[in-house]
């Protein structure tokens, strides 16, 4: 499996320096995106099954009564996991999340937590009563870019999501009393750095030859970055690939609200 | 099973819940091939459940001392996704998903040529991503496709379907409120040209005969399950001809 | 030890195509039953330790008070837990329950639980608090047919198990209030197929050389049933198996209840 | 150990709670040979507690890294079983239940010949069925008993016994009473033939000379048992005859 | 590694022969111990950082308020925590507490609760609401002794620890109301035994090359003792050992309480 | 970050909480060489984040099957003691420790040679002692003194810092109360001789232009912990001279 990456790692390189992407994409360009919203509406409030490319993400919203953070006492509360399940790739293991799938959960959460995309104070219920979000995004078919395609599917997910009917004291399930109030539309955009090189949203196998990785999510600000693997940015790189994040991160998004 | 007393109506008529008969079954959906990662894969939408199944291997078990030299290891991972149901599940293997998968793999392990493959594994994922009762019928269904389109060799496919007693009535395949509020769930597995058992698990109360009727149910819902297998299995033709032991009558 | 597997596989089978069993038994014959109840009464308010042959599998009831789960609020609980103690076999490991013992438990609790074997309405107490009753199968020594062992012993375990005393919210340790409400004797009764052999009560050598297993539990009814292994059963197997398990049942069930 | 500071009546007259006199010992029954699998086992009912200990080995170490070249290992579980307790304990191991593992098996460590065994390891599982204090005696006690069936050569056997702070008075072999209202337990094993302590433990309030005196009165106790545990072994002589490694002077 | 300890156990057993430590101590002669109280006094109400020679371990106090146990329900709690991280040695390893963890962990506390030096009685609240005092023993550099250099960092911690502030059900972060009620300070004194000399607070070297080890921990009477290592001591070497601890803890008692 | 939607009043006249100016670290003390028993060591005091970091290997990897032929593995593990913060931190590693143990990893993994030691690995613990913000900062600053004090080569060392946003104002460095009621938070950590980055992280809000102003801000204080951690280097020369692969520039 090692030296398929390393082979791989070489043939992608090279590719790159001739200016060139395997699949034939220029440099800023996306993989087609499909969105199937509403894959699991007969009993999650939200859900969208996205396609990036051969990359399938599915993203599912459960919605349960809780009590709110100590420090923050009239906000609802969310909760994002990822699990890179065994079915979406020959190398994830069946266990406990690991340290990838854990900085793709964190990296989609903060951009949604952060843009306030979710408005919290709409989540009180009642005192230490509040409804609780959570965002299980499960990646199914693991071809690059899982950050990207988890975010686009976990903001659909919640843009389709109803919130649950509460009556005395109890949910109601599967009756719903309106939407889960959002208000905006974060999108996080993926860059990798090859030679010197940037790249839009990677497969795989670009994944394999990156130095470097650089993740931006939008709204009308910058909400969340992570930077990613062993290489290195410099100051023109990081401006331009936030310039990037903007402009594409409105394409998605006029995309995934249909706008 | 809750035992059956209680107030729910479920059968009304000669007509269930959702309008069905007695012996029949819920709208079925297959397809192959729907993932790129993995070696083998299907797709089935079974009433309101929807469920994918992975097939990776045969390959290198690891670690070595619990390498079969004899035959290839078949393991399956049944996983009910946490936004499946309507209360979220943790995230994890339950016991309830340990018992399933062990079942399951017995199951598969019935028709899939091992001893073909020793020392190796075949993993079968089976993710469950809306469940409405009879998943584990559902993802055993998928699991043998998911194995023709990965190209292993299989002296028949597995299909399945449960029966089960609801308000005193011999039906097949329960759907969430027969199996909530019914008195048995009966789910099983068949080698359809043997016509053997090799998935059968009950629970509820059956006197003999009853029991007896709907393991009949059961079968004959098998038997329908394995006929729609085989033209899925013909549609993806194209690509599935000529690959090694492949299921030998599916056309 | 796989090797020992394959030669007592071998042996097995060779000995059940010429009619006979290891120990000398019918095919259709348990191996020698010996309980002892109320093993752990000084300390459990209900025990057994079952000996079935050389397998000894132990029993134990410990009783206290809970929340109902939210969709029977005026029921009791019951849960079955099977330890598969390093101390019984040279395979067992320390550790968390795999799957082999997981099985077990949950075929006993079936039968059991589905049977109505234990009155769970009469285990109420007051709104949003019952009785929770946990039932712990302790294997001891493995020499084979562990559900049956675990099954006897644990409705063993039940039917002398008394309810503890309780008091302002509070049980009083180490009194009780009389007996555990109990309304049936489930049983359970496990067949082995070897070639195209029917043997009851298997061995642990029959158990490397089985081709499948079907444990069928009953009371006037059957209430559980658990195909295992990777072989397979016709029609008419089953149905005899379920006439055997009937009539195995019943003398199982005369020897416990003594009457 | 409460620092008995409360109003529990544990002596009156000259007299414990049981009736049992200040050095006397709980009514102790031992028996080898309990279990079919076990290499060898142990059963004891000491008082109320009821202990089987169950030994393998000398037996491969894995994983292989662990593996001492000039000498076995000695491994010890000891297991409270959810019900051997009033209160129901939940299964898998506390800190409390690895601490006893560890220095019983430090305490066995001491005569058991483990340089004869390179590379090996012995496993000793201590199976607490029912507990009423001082477990860990009463299952260091089997285990050398289920040591010796297993035909394991040791220097010794190991006797444990304790002794404790109780209203004021020192006396021997606590019971749950005493242990949950006494001033201190102190749990002791030897090698009896040289009279040395491998396992010592101790907590509560003991002056120097308190200590002086629980450590003889244990000491004497751990004598008694002893004697039992070679009575029990010469009981099963017909059995133990002649293997290698048996206690030398068993007779 | 393995190695290195059956040399070292060789080279210091010899040493010990001719009377000699390796580090030119008398055999029952402490290492410089230097306190650093108050390490973390910004974010733990107490805290201590304590070399022992080169052997460093921190312990830091943290104090929630909680339910008592239901048999101690007018008693506040304690509960200590040692971690061996992999920091302070190249054997240990991340992951949940390993079995030596655990008795240092045990035996640290069993000094400190069995001498009565927390007046427990003094965390009581209200009815079902006690103080929870947490003592977490990090060891950051292991070179020998870890019970003693964390027991005296333990007591030194809360000596020094101070109580939050509570009102209205809740706690005052970084306010308090006063110190830790202490009535005493229990010390952990810790010999081994090499060939047939005793030796206090072994290097870990001397640990390496030990054939028993015996900790007592005194205030003024013994509160708890632990014998540990596979040989064995006499009734003469136990008793001396007693004294032993009685004197050396005096002036380890001194020294922290800088009486 | 909050959002910075509240009263909590951070920012008087040009001054912040703690009288600093926008543009101004905490005091920060550096030391290295503070263990015995790690390869290498460093001790770092920012603000009140107190912070220890330990080197061990290059030494073998286990499990072999880890092993990469052709570069050593860098593992960080970074640790939140359960006394650092103001409620107590159930030990053991948490999300947000995994994912900061993750980034750092890389970006030491940026500057050392790890080509020069294959199939084995570098092992970094950052044990994070008290903590108040900008405790990775702290920690990867340290980490590559550690890494420096070990003798392990390196191309240059990592200085980290960050800025952020508080009450409307870019500022470097924030302390604990900025980070919980500002509005945005950017750690940062570059290899100072190319002035390039190597961590970057950032939650909350902030237009094109302000980026720009706290990405320069966050360089700039790097560069000032650059310069202190060249001197600590030469501080402790008289251990450092003349160890292969320590910063070339760091007389």
């Amino acid at each position: 499996m090692e030296i398929e990456a390393y082979l791989k790692k070489d043939y992608i390189k090279n590719l790159v320096k001739e200016g060139k992407r395997e699949d034939g994409r220029a440099f800023d360009e996306y993989r087609k995106i499909i969105l199937d919203n509403g894959y699991a509406k007969e009993k999650a409030p939200g859900s969208c099954m996205v396609q990036l490319g051969k990359t399938k993400v599915m993203a599912g919203i459960s919605i349960d009564i809780g009590e709110p953070y100590s420090d923050r006492p009239e906000d609802g509360v969310m909760s994002t996991s990822t699990e890179l399940r065994p079915i979406a790739s020959p190398k994830f293991e069946s266990g406990p999340p690991n340290e990838e799938s854990i900085e793709v959960a964190r990296v989609i959460d903060r951009g949604i937590r952060e843009s306030g995309a979710i408005d919290m104070k709409k989540l009180f219920i009642e005192e230490d009563l509040v409804w609780v979000v959570f965002i299980d995004i499960h990646v199914m078919d693991h071809s690059g870019n899982l950050i990207d395609a988890g975010g686009i599917a976990a903001i659909s997910a919640l843009l389709n999501a109803r919130l649950p009917k509460y009556e005395d004291g109890k949910i109601i399930c599967g009756e719903y009393s309106g939407k889960l109030p959002l208000t905006g539309t974060p999108v996080p955009c993926t860059m990798v750095k090859i030679n010197d090189s940037i790249l839009i949203d990677p497969s795989i196998d670009e994944e394999y030859g990156m130095d470097a990785r650089l993740t931006i999510s939008t709204t009308d600000t910058i909400n969340a970055m992570q930077k990613g693997g062993n290489g290195s940015f410099n100051e023109k790189e990081v401006m331009d690939a936030v310039d990037m994040a903007y402009a594409k991160g409105k394409e998605i998004r006029r995309m995934i609200t249909g706008d | 099973m809750s035992g059956g007393d209680n107030d729910v109506v479920l059968i009304k008529g000669n007509k269930r819940l959702d309008g069905r008969g007695f012996d029949e079954l819920r709208d079925i959906k297959m397809e192959v091939s729907v993932l790129e990662r993995a070696e083998g894969s299907a797709y089935i939408e079974w009433g309101k459940n929807r469920v994918i199944v992975g097939v990776y291997g045969p390959r290198e078990l690891h670690p070595k001392f619990l390498q079969d030299p004899t035959r290839a290891m078949l393991r399956c991972v049944y996983n009910l996704a946490p936004f499946s149901v309507d209360e979220r599940k943790k995230p994890g293997p339950d016991r309830r998903s340990v018992e399933i998968s062990k079942v399951c793999a017995e199951a598969l392990s019935s028709v899939v040529m091992l001893e073909r493959f020793p020392n190796t594994v075949i993993d079968v994922y089976v993710e469950v991503l809306q469940a409405d009762a009879g998943t584990r019928c559902a993802g055993l269904t998928a699991a043998s496709l998911a194995l023709a389109d990965a190209g292993i060799p299989m002296k028949d496919l597995v299909a399945a379907c449960s029966a089960g007693k609801v308000q005193g009535q011999i039906v097949v395949d329960l759907m969430k409120e027969e199996d909530n509020f019914g008195q048995c769930d009966l789910p099983m597995a068949i080698i359809p040209r043997k016509s053997e058992v090799v998935l059968l698990q009950m629970d509820g109360k059956l006197s003999r005969d009853e029991f007896k009727q709907a393991y009949k149910m059961a079968v004959d819902g098998c038997m329908k399950v394995y006929e729609m297998q085989k033209n899925t299995l013909l549609g993806s033709m194209n690509k599935f001809v000529g690959v090694e032991g492949g299921v030998e009558n599916g056309d």
